[in-house]
């Protein structure tokens, strides 16, 4: 295949890193929201791009999960839910915004290194992909850990799953994709629903609004 | 015996694992609470039976399922486990219902999940296919997630939720490492379901990219190994314990953990197929001692006995991740002696535990005092379920135990040290518990107890027997199986 | 072949234990039964053991079970030196199974003993048996699972639930030490049997690491200080008959582990092997004599008198080693019979001296000898055996302790000879503590004979107190006896340790000769010679005679009085010089440097009624310097880590994040 | 022929222990009467103590046992054994090698004990703190013994006395160890016989005494032979320090009856100049405070252990 094909890839994935970081450097709601919208599309476009590279179909229907899920369904129902919940419009970090972003480009860095250097003779295509679905896999990690808000947690997981889907599509030929990525909307439905059923407000590690740390063998 | 399993219409290994599926179906869909317990007694019965034909008959293995030595060992055992748990849990759901703790309707759930949660675990095992082997895995516990939770206490559903968060992440890290797995093989073998094949991959390992190895395994070494609970990646383990209901418990110790590590066997088994990887022993040594150590100190503020095992679980999970990753004929004998004899002792144990919890009405350790007393069957039994855990003779973990320590400290003396510490710092812990709980003068209220002490006696009897003496071809099977391990 | 019966016998034990539980629901009797079951094969294991020591049977054989280790198995052989060990283990089992007939009727919970009673005797005697490193430990841990029962069989005082934990994790310790020993004899590729073990060749450093192990190991169980602290906890709180068990014989197994790892598995020592044991065995011996005279508590100060006695026995093993190093070989058997001698006869007085304090206990109810008195009056057959007991004990001639003491004593007299300049040094020291804890042994009870069972009864309990039944008179008659045997005739004892001495250390002693009239010559008539049956013929005759004349030709008159004391007569028993006020000189002039120990006053204000207190406060040292701090420091690292149960999700997430990177970042760098 | 003249050797030396030991406790209270410039009782008053003590009635206190009345032949048997067993005059006597010199030792503990033991019988304050105190003086006295043991075992070769004695004989010689093994030993004998300043034997009701607090509730043949036993082990020290360090005289073995004669003479002649010494030292020294006397004993141990020491150290020369 040809130069644009590789370029063009690597320019998809590359952007899925780089709106990983805005994410990262969302302070609002909503505006993450949006965001992440982003980012589901960015994947569905670069999913559908390895899908005509690798001739592969399957892969349009990932890419078309993809968009309808993450890019539509789940924003919707996270903004309902915030509205409805009540939930603080603003986002705690820990360690402030400018720290984790520089994290996050350590995270990259190291992700590169590993992979740039293992994928060393897998082909060239693969190995781009993989590199960079690995920094979306950290990136979307380090948001579930520096970000208090439930809502904003998830968000973190989905990109990290985001991720996942983009090395799976970029993993040439790699069977059962599709099933995956169903599989991960299932869980990413079940953590959503989850949060609005436990009527989780602010902390991903509280099912319930009264303080909880009584029952784990009362901590005094 | 050839001829008879002819005579059945299907191979024994899709019983193996259709028929679980079939009966948590029929399960899910039958109401009345004697039939489905008895319904789940007997699937579990035969699963169990149709497991120990494949001792004798194997199927040739295909793209999906197949079977060798190795996960043998751990369907057997496992199928074994969950049958004797069945019966537990016949006599102590039904307790649960008597206590109103449970409506009719989670009964069904219950049942049909338990025999989900077998299903799962059985293909997760005999799966030939890393992908198919990832998604039971990930089945396997979101099942065990739904019956964590299944009380609906609030604590419940916490410990369900964390349960259910950390182990998202821990099957999101296994997939990618899938996928890198995948990655590596490809070049070798090329596009497609074969390149996600078990037995082809550890034929070609050799031909893989050895870093791209390496890096996949970090992933799946803390991806499976979040289901295993090492520390530190083992924060869901004890509340899971604690908040479910005790067969759940048993199940979660005697099985799930093993499936869990039986992943990790298989792809440190690619990796050593792979003379230029970074050896795997070194990471699972690491994270096992810091798992035995870790949990031998978290065993001494525990307040709350089904906790108390949990943590111990850690323990003896991290001790046979060490054992693993020691490596060698006599290590890995007896890490697959330990894992055995840990599933029989621990599922023993629970079943103890939940019999007490419901005689006295509480799982605090404070409110339970002088068993032996009140309960001699239970408190002795405890007595010696405990004594089995600590790696006391003649009780079979004592021989793992002997085996692991001593060919440690003959191949590598400074691992012994930090080893023989954590055995002796955990085994403190427990005694000091176990004198508490069983001795002393009885307090508290205690209703007698109407469960059947079958299951627990019979693993107990066992784990004595396996203690004094092991038969010869269950011997040189381990034996097989060490070498096959590396 | 004599281990077949011994193994035989032991079955017969351990389904006697099994059926105990169905026994006592189905009858009454059980009690009886199964103690009388256990001393007729407790007989049956010492018969086979005299019969394999004095050579009168072919002991050459091993038998090898299908049990254990599958591609090791178990084996099982009787060599002298386990012969020897036998023969002192079941001597001990029989008696205290005797005495148990009748002391043991009166035990309110015998579903708590009986079971564990014979699986400790059968545990005891495999650890001797097994010829294999994995059926030794079996054995060695399952007889301290089985004593750990029979000390938590009085569940109901929390001290004891505390003794039985301290005992199993100070026991667990032990075992993982010698695990480690033999992990280091048995190699990489899992030597398992001794046989083989035997005659492996080892890096030059090996040796001296199992030496320590051993040390550590078998000394925990022994009660070598500082690893005694559990000794004196867990005895007195089983049972009288199995606190004499775990108290005279169990040490012996302990022993007898440590003899056959570093005597004969392990090889050739080093000379500073003999030092290091030597100097544990006195500071051992001085310590516990020290503990004991401070003790009020009976049993418990025979269990400090059974840590000084270990310690004689590993002085005189300290000696073997040093001269067997040095290829002295006769001066080795001359030590390491005596240590032997030792350890036989302490095996003997100390489960009289238990029997006894058991028939105090159920008699009076009282193991505080504050509370005792005047109990010659009330168990004058009790009485006098203790009396011979406390004889033997104090190393008295002509009883039975005094001849092994005599012996290292002339073992230590042959020491000069040795090269090393550090063993010049100690020995004489050495030989120093032994003479000093024997005299505090003297000491000590003459205090708790004197306190106990002379002068007036200081509570109604000792007032009241009657004779004990005639098992237990039987079984301390029958130990008294065979002390009294051993004092009188040491050379016979010698003699059969003789095959014990050439096993261990290549040679044996001189043979004893019966005439004239039954000396003993540990080395040459010239040099030193003792004959218990002379001295004890000559102290009968001459007091006898004595006795005799006086009452022949000067007064036989006897009028009874008030006590004279110095013109103050009968006051109350109150007056009388007590256990702690008989101990306070000893206590002022050793005490603050053996154990910070001080006395705190209590004085009431002028006027007020209330009695003035003073208490002797004694610490133990070895607990407070070492086992204190280390439980201090898990309970707090547990503590702090137990912070990590309580942490949120993203917390652990975080845990799981960082685990992931830092491995990455290794694996970055590796490749 | 030769065995019956042996026995009956040894039979004399018992006699003449038992006969002498009054006579030395005479001659010590007449030495120090006459040092005292008072004329003092004669030579023979403890004969006639002994004789009227064994005529008179025993009275005991109502709740002694009979081990109170036993434990007075045990002691003087234990200790006339003891001292029938030290060379006095003749050496290699027919039982020498019953008991070596250890064995002696323990001998006299064995008379300790039953002594202790005695004084608390009756249970009185008096008795017990006698046995205490006696106790703890013998904790350090023992050692101390059995250092000087070492000492002359470790220059002699042997703890038989006979040959020690003989081999003193033959090679007398002057060494620093066998120095501080004879101070030592005098002063465990001081204890022992609980002389000054360990013990005022001349005192009664003094709160500091040790012996007669023990003995204090006997009396009649009890004290008779428990005075006769204190008397035979002061002579059996002497004696002892007389064959050990200054042997000369001692008949050898299988000797006819002149040297036998000559070494009971020198032998009389040797307790005479032992009691003379005693005395001088006794009077020009006063009594100790009991918790001072744990330190002299302690030095009697320190100078025995150093003696050994020295011989240990001196063997690789």
């Amino acid at each position: 295949m040809g130069r644009f094909a590789l370029d063009l890839a690597h320019m998809l994935a590359g952007g899925m890193v780089l709106v990983s970081f805005m994410l990262l450097y969302q302070n609002r709601m909503f505006g993450l929201l949006n965001v992440f919208a982003l980012h589901a599309v960015v994947l569905s476009a670069s999913v559908a791009w390895q899908a005509h590279v690798q001739a592969a179909p399957h892969l349009y229907v990932t890419a078309a999960i993809a968009l309808l899920l993450k890019a539509i369904v789940i924003p919707v129902a996270l903004r309902r839910m915030v509205i409805r919940l009540g939930i603080h419009r603003s986002i705690e970090t820990v360690g402030g915004i400018g720290l984790t972003m520089l994290m996050g480009i350590a995270l990259v860095a190291l992700s590169m290194m590993v992979m740039l250097q293992a994928a060393a003779e897998a082909d060239p295509l693969a190995r781009e992909d993989v590199a960079l679905a690995l920094s979306v896999i950290l990136l979307g990690l380090l948001m579930m850990v520096t970000r208090y808000n439930a809502v904003s947690q998830i968000v973190g997981f989905m990109s990290l799953e985001n991720g996942l889907i983009l090395a799976a599509a970029g993993a040439k030929g790699m069977p059962l994709v599709v099933e995956i990525s169903v599989a991960f909307s299932v869980l990413v439905a079940f953590i959503v629903i989850g949060v609005f059923l436990f009527r989780i407000r602010e902390r991903f590690d509280s099912v319930d609004t009264h303080a909880l740390d009584d029952y784990r063998e009362g901590r005094q | 015996m050839t001829t008879i399993l002819a005579l059945l219409p299907f191979r024994p290994v899709d019983g193996v694992i259709a028929l679980p599926a079939i009966a948590a179906l029929l399960l899910a869909a039958l109401p009345g609470r004697r039939r489905s317990a008895a319904i789940n007694v007997v699937a579990s019965f035969l699963t169990f039976l149709l497991a120990t034909t494949l001792l004798v008959e194997r199927p040739a293995p295909g793209d999906y399922v197949f079977v060798d030595d190795l996960n043998v060992v751990f369907v057997v055992l496992g199928t074994f486990v969950g049958f004797t748990t069945s019966i537990f849990s016949a006599s102590y759901i039904a307790h649960e219902i008597d206590a109103g703790k449970l409506s009719p309707g989670q009964l069904r759930f219950y049942h049909g999940m338990y025999q989900a949660l077998a299903f799962a675990m059985n293909l997760g095992l005999l799966a030939d296919n890393i992908g198919l082997m990832w998604v039971a895995v990930e089945l396997a516990t979101l099942t065990t997630v739904l019956m964590v939770g299944i009380y609906r206490t609030h604590d419940a559903l916490e410990a369900a939720w964390k349960y259910f968060i950390l182990g998202s992440v821990g099957i999101a890290l296994a997939l990618f490492g899938t996928i890198l797995v995948y990655m590596a093989a490809q070049p070798a073998i090329g596009e497609g379901e074969k390149a996600m094949v078990w037995t082809v991959l550890v034929a070609e390992a050799s031909k893989f990219n050895p870093e791209l190895l390496n890096v996949a395994f970090v992933f799946l070494m803390l991806g499976y190994g979040t289901k295993v609970g090492l520390a530190p990646l083992h924060a869901w383990l004890p509340d899971a314990h604690a908040e479910g209901p005790t067969p759940i418990s048993a199940v979660l110790s005697g099985l799930l953990l093993n499936v869990a590590l039986y992943a990790l066997l298989r792809f440190k088994m690619l990796l050593a197929a792979n003379p230029q990887t970074v050896a795997p022993g070194p990471l699972m040594v690491t994270l096992g001692l810091l798992s035995l150590i870790f949990a031998g100190f978290m065993l001494y503020r525990r307040r709350d006995i089904k906790r108390l095992f949990a943590y111990s679980s850690i323990e003896h999970m991290g001790l046979v991740t060490f054992a693993f990753g020691m490596g060698g004929p006599l290590a890995n004998f007896a890490g697959l002696l330990h894992m055995t004899m840990h599933s029989l002792t621990k599922s023993a144990i629970f079943f103890a535990v939940g019999q007490i919890a419901q005689a006295k009405g509480t799982q605090r350790l404070s409110e339970i005092r002088g068993l032996t007393q009140s309960h001699p069957m239970l408190g002795w039994s405890l007595v010696v379920g405990v004594a089995a855990i600590a790696g006391l003779p003649p009780l079979g973990i004592f021989m793992s135990e002997f085996l692991i320590v001593s060919s440690t400290f003959a191949r590598a003396p400074l691992l012994a040290i930090p080893l023989v510490f954590g055995l002796l710092v955990a085994f403190g812990a427990l005694v000091l518990r176990l004198t508490d709980v069983a001795f002393g003068e009885p307090e508290g209220p205690s209703a007698p107890v109407d469960a059947s002490y079958l299951p627990m006696v019979a693993h107990l009897v066992l784990v004595l027997t396996a203690g004094l003496w092991l038969p010869a071809p269950l011997v040189a099977w381990f034996q097989h199986v060490a070498r096959m391990l590396g | 072949m004599p281990v077949s019966v011994a193994l035989w016998s032991v079955a017969v034990l351990i389904v006697v234990a099994l059926a105990t539980p169905i026994l006592l629901r189905r009858s009454a009797a059980a009690t009886p039964v199964v103690y009388g079951v256990a001393a007729v094969v407790a007989l049956v294991l010492f018969a086979t053991a005299v019969a394999a020591l004095l050579g009168g049977t072919d002991i050459s054989g091993e038998v090898v079970l299908p049990l254990g280790l599958p591609w090791v198995g178990a084996h099982f052989r009787i060599d002298p030196l386990s012969a020897f060990f036998l023969l002192v283990i079941d001597l001990g089992a029989a008696a205290a199974s005797l005495y148990a007939l009748g002391y043991g009727a009166h035990e309110e919970h015998p579903e708590r003993v009986l079971p564990f009673y014979p699986a400790f005797l059968a545990g005891m005697n495999l650890v001797i048996l097994a010829a294999d490193a994995f059926s030794f430990l079996v054995s060695w841990e399952f007889m301290s699972l089985a004593s750990w029962a029979l000390v938590m069989a009085h569940h109901h005082e929390p001290e004891n639930r505390r003794a039985g934990y301290v005992y199993l994790v100070m026991a667990s310790f032990g075992t993982l030490m010698l695990l480690l020993a033999f992990g280091l004899m048995a190699g990489a590729d899992g030597v398992y049997g001794f046989a083989e073990m035997r005659h492996r060749v080892h890096a030059e450093w090996l040796p001296g690491l199992v030496l320590v192990l051993a040390l550590l190991g078998a000394g925990s169980k022994a009660g070598l200080v500082p690893l005694h602290v559990w000794l004196p906890l867990a005895h007195p709180a089983a049972p009288s008959h199995v606190s004499a068990l775990m108290s005279g014989v169990m040490t012996k197994v302990a022993v007898y582990g440590f003899v056959r790892i570093v005597f004969d598995l392990v090889g050739d020592p080093a000379w500073w092997w003999g030092a290091l044991v030597m100097a544990l065995g006195a500071l051992t011996a001085v310590l516990g004599v020290l503990h004991a005279i401070l003790e009020r508590d009976l049993k418990r100060l025979l269990a400090y008198s059974t840590v000084e006695n270990i310690g004689i026995v590993f002085i005189g093993l300290g000696l073997a080693l040093a001269f067997r190093t040095n290829e002295m070989a006769g001066p080795a058997a001359l030590a390491v019979t005596a240590a032997l001698f030792h350890a036989l006869n302490h095996s003997l007085f100390k489960g009289l001296m238990f029997f006894g304090a058991g028939a105090v206990l159920g008699a009076t109810g009282e193991r505080d000898i504050e509370k005792l008195g005047g109990l010659i009056h009330r168990l004058p057959v009790t009485a006098v055996m203790m009396l011979g007991g406390a004889m033997a004990i104090s190393a008295l001639p002509p009883l039975n302790g005094f001849v092994s003491e005599w012996m290292l004593f002339q073992a230590i007299l042959l020491s000069p000879d040795l090269p090393q300049w550090a063993l010049k040094f100690m020995v004489p020291a050495v030989g120093a503590a032994l003479a000093f804890s024997a005299a505090l042994a003297g000491a000590c009870f003459v205090r708790a004979y004197g306190v106990a069972f002379l002068g007036r009864p200081r509570s109604p309990a000792a007032a009241k107190a009657g004779e004990v039944d005639g098992f237990s008179r039987v079984a301390m008659g029958l130990l008294l006896a065979l002390c009294l045997l051993a004092g009188i005739v040491p050379g016979l004892v010698i003699d059969a340790l003789s095959s014990v001495a050439v096993l261990v250390v290549g040679h044996d002693m001189p043979p004893q000769p019966l005439f004239p009239s039954l000396s003993i010559v540990p080395v040459s008539e010239s040099r030193s010679s003792y004959s218990g049956m002379l001295v004890f013929v000559f102290i009968l005759s001459s007091s006898a005679i004595a006795a005799w004349a006086i009452h022949r030709f000067a007064s036989r008159t006897l009028r009874r009085a008030p006590a004279w004391d110095c013109g103050f007569p009968d006051a109350s028993p109150m007056t009388q010089y007590a256990a702690d006020s008989f101990a306070m000189p000893i206590r002022r002039v050793f005490g603050p440097v053996a154990f910070r120990s001080h006395i705190e006053r209590r004085m009431p204000p002028p006027g007020d009624p209330a009695p003035a207190e003073l208490k002797v406060v004694k610490h133990d040292l070895s607990w407070e310097i070492l086992y204190a701090p280390i439980a201090g420091r898990v309970s707090r690292l547990g503590e702090r880590l137990n912070t990590l149960q309580f942490l949120s999700i993203r917390s652990y997430l975080t845990l799981v994040f960082a685990a992931l990177v830092g491995l990455l970042v290794v694996v970055a760098i590796w490749a | 022929m030769g065995l019956i003249r042996e026995i009956a050797v040894q039979g004399a030396q018992m006699i003449f222990v038992l006969a002498l030991a009054p006579l030395l406790l005479g001659l010590t209270r007449k030495f120090k009467a006459r040092m005292l410039d008072r004329v003092g009782p004669p030579v023979l008053q403890p004969y006639r103590d002994l004789l009227k003590l064994v005529r008179k009635d025993v009275v005991i206190a109502e709740n002694a046992s009979w081990l109170f009345r036993v434990a007075p032949y045990v002691i003087f048997a234990a200790t006339w054994v003891a001292a029938a067993l030290v060379p006095t005059f003749a050496t290699g006597l027919q039982f020498s090698w019953t008991a070596d010199l250890i064995a002696i030792t323990a001998l006299l503990a064995t008379a300790r004990f039953f002594l202790a033991l005695a004084g608390m019988d009756v249970g009185t304050a008096f008795g017990g703190i006698g046995s205490s105190r006696e106790m703890l003086f013998a904790s350090l006295a023992e050692p101390a013994m059995i250092m000087m043991v070492f000492v002359v075992a470790l220059v002699a070769g042997s703890t038989q006395l006979s040959w020690v004695a003989n081999f003193m004989l033959t090679h007398a010689s002057l060494r620093v160890s066998l120095g501080m093994a004879l101070v030592a030993l005098v002063i465990v004998a001081l204890a022992e016989n609980a002389r000054i300043p360990v013990d005022n034997p001349a005192t009664h009701l003094e709160l500091t005494m040790v012996h007669e607090a023990m003995v204090l509730e006997y009396s009649g043949r009890h004290l008779a032979v428990i005075e006769l036993a204190a008397a035979l082990k002061l002579l059996l020290y002497v004696s002892l320090i007389a064959c050990v360090f200054v042997p000369w005289g001692l008949a050898p073995p299988r000797s006819g009856v002149l040297p036998l004669i000559v070494g009971a003479v020198t032998y009389l002649a040797k307790i005479s100049v032992g009691a003379f010494l005693l005395v001088f030292f006794e009077t020009s020294i006063a009594k100790m405070r009991v918790f001072r006397v744990p330190e002299l004993l302690g030095a009697a141990l320190m100078l025995g252990f150093l003696g050994t020491l020295l011989l240990f150290v001196s063997r690789s020369f």
